[in-house]
């Protein structure tokens, strides 16, 4: 009976995520850990982070968009039965994930951020979030493969394995694809991906004009940090792009420091900044929703305490 | 039972914010003129704050109970309509 | 774009709209029912009690359908003054069995399912529309305009509320003015069933009505309202607009106030808001009811005025729906000879002298005057619970007779014989 | 062009409240509505009608009760409904909902299928690229912006993706999901309302299915979503920012 714990995302840190992720379950199934590579020269990279085989996936022409690879994908799949399949959550991932699991007739746990093994039944238990942030859904896939997307920075890069020996399987070339490209221009991407911040300063509606996020950008560039931003700041006001707002269907960050200038925390925005490791909240009202998911909080007006932060922060950091 | 603030309670009601159409606008001049601006204690939202001496009002919170309408001295300092069709509060219980 | 046409557009899906609607309906009128919430109900809300009067005779055993909390079988009226209260509890077990005195009720529930019952009885209910403007030819009603879409009828029955934009737009009425109209506000506080029941001392699905005067409205003209629905508590405050304007007491502490209140907060230790609404309520009853029929046009419900406060009795619903039956009896009437002018449409006051609107507003015309006397809310109170507390408490002090106990607590009120006689009549007299 | 266009009748999750001490989802009171990515597939769907003619029939699959859904949807603009409907549909895992849409269209006549970029109870974002697959159509996620072209039958979509935007052509008879941003949903008006109420709606039931859907993805639990915070209060003397920062620097964060 084939098996397998199979990886496949479109670029390489997330990749080596997923290895990480798969490597240890691979070793409690005593199975073969795969993933797929879309160059060579990041195959023999991956059997360096522990991958058992890589399937390398032929170039794609210009028209062909990534998700042609679907066809070939799903028939590697058929012929070697894996156990396992997680696929990275990037928004060509969870197309592709879907379309090969409904070849596959198997189920699929969309934006997993948490899995168990159920030893004896060998059935993953799958974490994901819904209605909005507000719950949280474990389920068992109870067909093969068990699939899940899983996104970027859930888990930590896998370990170098510099000994690991593995082997690469090329596969067929991609179809010509009905969908094709005309055009791709790179999004201006923003000096810092607010999702890589380490420190976030979040302006909220308690900021009253455009004018005073410059308050916010001081506070920021004093830690080293960035600025982002609730919903209506973004999307209403447009006081800020949107590639910076942070919520259940803005950006999720996982920062070390979120400070939360007059943003009052409803459920959406919460569920984007869930993962800070430290939240400080600073807000005019003390039952503002923020004050329940922050570890420290500031009952007060942030136009006299954010100065102080300023001052204090300057010369502890001795800037 | 703990004791609750407006913005707590506010907070459990469900609404629907119209972002396009404020349902409540104010001549801000007219309400300058107006001594004591019997909005800001009347409304049961408290949706009427002074800042810095300037009347100020937020929609979002509104239970559309027509209470500064009748309680303001100032003829045409507020136009008041319920918002469009399906936006603003929206009682479970009632 | 030829308009559509109606035999009766209706604005407003509360209990006067929707009881006309379904009444017209099921006489195979064309009616259209239009609601601006998303579902009837969700717009509303009140005190928390309707008399079953209205729709029994309209909808006989409604209960048997209709989703409604508890009957009630306790009234409780309760003079408040600090630590000091006096309840005088009214029981009728008769109450809790068919015909139902009166029900509490969850309005999200009542208004969406006797909405329904129009629509079941064939009348055209369109919800999340708000009707702007009326359509008026050479000073005839002929239909509305909600956004760009313009419907024409024979009729307009305006039962939008108690603001009453339409009767407005229609130069019916002007704005009700502080003295007319009270500002209520209201907390649903859930509790367990069995909770309820056990504290309100309510065997089976029996319901509480208790009423509040003295200083949990800090004197001003108004009153506490506690009402046990199935698993939640409807609990609130009326307070007079004009009061509200001129003192600087916000409604919102009044009530949290209440629920900290000694004699309140046992009843609800450990329950959760899960509702805080508020709504204007018509208080002048007939000195402020509008022109309610004019050229195409009649006015029901709250939009009316149809409301009765007699201090200890609130009845706001069942006139609602019996305002709704007249003016459905009135459009009914006019169709048959084909007349809905001003003149055709005035049988609508005939309609409602032969229910119990016209004649119960009429008979308590100065009540609203009478309420309005501030030793209602500071001094009367005051007198009741330091009487009863003369009365019940012993503590060595020299031992006076209950004449002197009265004397002296009317002195100590700052009442005198006289002025207590003429209110006690003019009271027995008007209420 | 003959557009379909799908939607899902979900819990408000507004509504939703979660017990205190177990953690378990309340649903007494909740309300239901046509899930709020969806609003902007069906005024698409309405908007390419307006612009290039031919028809819109909007798709649910749901319980008996979600009909009411119907006459919320038909009041936004498509021309009829399709409402495939039994008592067992309810709380379907996404491969049950992909496998019951795709023997109910499968039969259907259609240019272009449109769906939402994800539903907001469950926000799988399944349905769409995997109803496509089991319909061996092509489809384009994520889209931003849609064009018709006529002259060579297909589209032209514009996918919002995490590190760029592309540009592709699709040909028909395709399926694409549409983002949030793709444009504002009209609101219905009384006209609409009015008219929604006689427009036709095409029942399809489970035996005329004739399939039984079981589900591949089992839920074992769903638990209101919790965090341990220290909960921390501060004022705004400098003593109390003093203390923050002191912690802060403790936990290495100001490294």
């Amino acid at each position: 009976m084939m098996a397998g714990i199979w990886i496949f995302a479109e670029n390489r840190e997330q990749t080596l995520e997923l290895i990480n992720a798969g490597w240890n379950l691979a070793d409690e199934l005593g199975v073969n850990l795969v993933a797929f590579a879309l160059t060579e020269q990041l195959a023999q990279e991956y059997i360096k982070y522990g991958t058992d085989e890589v399937l390398l996936l032929p170039p794609l022409t210009q028209e062909q968009p990534l998700e042609s690879y679907v066809p070939v994908i799903v028939e590697a799949a058929r012929n070697a039965d894996p156990d396992v399949f997680f696929i990275g959550a990037t928004k060509r991932g969870k197309e592709m994930a879907t379309r090969i699991a409904a070849s596959l007739n198997t189920g699929l746990a969309t934006e997993c951020n948490a899995f168990a093994l159920d030893q004896e039944k060998k059935l993953l238990v799958m974490e994901r979030m819904i209605y909005g942030g507000k719950a949280v859904q474990k389920v068992v896939c109870t067909t093969r493969p068990q699939m899940a997307t899983i996104p970027a920075r859930t888990f930590e890069l896998a370990p170098l394995q510099e000994a690991k020996e593995g082997k690469i399987i090329r596969l067929t070339a991609a179809p010509p694809s009905p969908v094709k490209i005309i055009n791709r221009n790179s999004k201006v991407q923003e000096a810092v991906d607010i999702t890589e911040a380490k420190i976030i300063v979040s302006v909220g509606r308690g900021v009253e004009k455009k004018e005073d996020i410059a308050l916010a950008q001081e506070l920021a560039s004093i830690l080293g940090g960035t600025v982002g931003c609730s919903r209506p700041i973004a999307e209403e006001l447009h006081w800020l792009p949107e590639e910076v707002y942070m919520g259940i269907s803005g950006k999720k960050v996982k920062p070390d420091l979120y400070i939360g200038l007059g943003v009052s925390g409803q459920i959406q925005h919460i569920t984007g900044i869930r993962d800070s490791k430290i939240i400080l909240a600073i807000n005019r009202d003390e039952n503002a929703p923020i004050f329940d998911a922050a570890d420290y909080g500031i009952v007060g007006d942030l136009y006299d305490v954010v100065p102080n932060l300023i001052k204090a922060f300057s010369n502890v950091l001795k800037i | 039972m703990k004791r609750m603030s407006i913005e707590q309670l506010l907070g459990i009601n469900k609404f629907a914010v119209d972002d396009a159409e404020a349902h409540i606008v104010l001549k801000k001049d007219i309400c300058a003129t107006c001594a004591d601006k019997p909005c800001t204690f009347s409304c049961p939202a408290v949706l009427y704050k002074i800042i810095d001496g300037e009347i100020s009002f937020d929609y979002a919170g509104c239970l559309e109970c027509g209470t500064c309408r009748t309680v303001c001295p100032k003829e045409g300092a507020i136009s008041w309509k319920y918002p469009r069709g399906g936006f603003g509060i929206n009682f479970r219980y009632g | 774009m030829e308009e559509e046409k109606f035999d009766v557009i209706i604005v407003g899906a509360g209990p006067a709209g929707s009881t006309a609607a379904f009444l017209l309906a099921r006489a195979g009128l064309e009616v259209l029912l239009i609601e601006k919430g998303i579902t009837p109900g969700s717009k509303n809300m009140f005190g928390g009690r309707m008399y079953s009067h209205a729709l029994h005779k309209i909808m006989p055993n409604f209960w048997e359908e209709a989703p409604v909390e508890r009957p009630v079988v306790k009234e409780i009226l309760t003079f408040m003054n600090g630590s000091q209260s006096v309840s005088m509890d009214f029981q009728d077990v008769h109450w809790g069995t068919p015909p139902y005195h009166s029900f509490t009720l969850l309005r999200a529930d009542f208004d969406a399912w006797l909405a329904e019952k129009a629509e079941e009885a064939g009348a055209m209910v369109a919800c999340g529309i708000r009707v702007d403007e009326l359509l008026i030819e050479n000073g005839r009603i002929v239909g509305i305009q909600a956004g760009e879409d313009r419907m024409l009828a024979d009729v307009v029955i305006a039962a939008d509320g108690v603001n009453s934009l339409i009767a407005q737009k229609a130069g019916l009425c002007k704005k009700f003015s502080p003295k007319q109209v009270a500002t209520g506000a209201k907390q649903v506080i859930q509790l367990s069933e069995e909770t309820i029941s056990q504290r309100f001392k309510l065997s089976g699905n029996e319901g509480v009505a208790q009423l509040f005067v003295g200083d949990c409205t800090k004197g001003m003209h108004g009153g506490g309202f506690l009402y046990t629905n199935k698993s939640t508590i409807s609990l609130g405050l009326v307070v007079s607009a004009e009061a509200l304007q001129h003192n600087q007491y916000k409604i919102i502490d009044l009530i949290e106030d209440l629920k900290e209140n000694p004699h309140i907060a046992p009843l609800l230790e450990g329950g959760e808001v899960v509702e805080y609404s508020a709504h204007l309520v018509p208080e002048a009853g007939l000195n402020m009811m509008p022109q309610i029929f004019g050229d195409g046009i009649l006015v029901a419900g709250d939009a009316a005025g149809f409301v009765l406060n007699l201090g200890y009795i609130v009845r706001g619903v069942d006139f609602a729906i019996a305002s709704g039956e007249a003016a459905a009896k009135t459009v009914m009437s006019a169709k048959v000879n084909n007349n809905f002018s001003k003149q055709g449409l005035s049988k609508y006051q005939q309609f409602l002298k032969e229910g119990f609107v016209m004649n119960d507003l009429e008979t308590y015309r100065q009540a609203p005057q009478f309420m309005a006397n501030p030793r209602m809310f500071k001094a009367y109170p005051q007198l009741v619970t330091g009487l009863m507390s003369k009365l019940f408490t012993v503590d060595g002090s020299p031992p006076v007779r209950l004449m002197g106990k009265i004397l002296g607590q009317m002195k100590q009120s700052k009442i005198g014989l006289t002025q207590l006689a003429v209110d006690g009549l003019r009271g027995a007299r008007l209420l | 062009m003959k557009i379909l266009t799908c939607f899902k009748w979900v819990n408000d999750e507004a509504d939703i409240k979660v017990a205190a001490n177990s953690h378990e989802l309340i649903f007494d009171r909740v309300g239901y509505k046509i899930s709020d990515y969806d609003r902007n597939a069906i005024e698409e769907a309405v908007r390419l009608q307006e612009q290039h003619g031919g028809s819109v029939a909007v798709v649910t699959v749901g319980a008996p009760a979600a009909k009411q859904s119907l006459k919320d949807a038909l009041s936004r603009g498509p021309g009829k409904a399709c409402f495939i409907n039994d008592p067992s549909f309810v709380n379907l895992e996404p491969s049950q909902t992909i496998a019951i849409l795709a023997d109910a269209l499968s039969k259907q006549e259609y240019d272009l299928i449109i769906c939402g970029e994800g539903s907001s109870d469950l926000y799988a974002q399944q349905v769409g690229p995997g109803l496509a697959e089991k319909l061996g159509i092509p489809c384009a996620t994520n889209v931003n912006k849609l064009t018709y072209n006529e002259g060579n039958k297909e589209i032209i979509a514009e996918r919002k993706l995490d590190d760029c935007v592309e540009v592709v052509t699709v040909p028909l008879p395709a399926l694409v999901t549409v983002l949030p941003d793709i444009n504002a949903p009209r609101i219905p008006t009384l006209k609409q309302v009015l008219g929604a109420a006689k427009k036709p709606v095409e029942n399809v039931t489970l035996d005329a299915l004739g399939q039984n859907y079981e589900p591949r993805l089992q839920t074992i639990s769903v638990l209101g979503a919790t965090m341990e915070r220290r909960h921390l209060k501060f004022g705004t003397e400098p003593a109390d920012i003093k203390v923050i920062i002191d912690a802060l620097l403790k936990e290495g964060i100001l490294a």
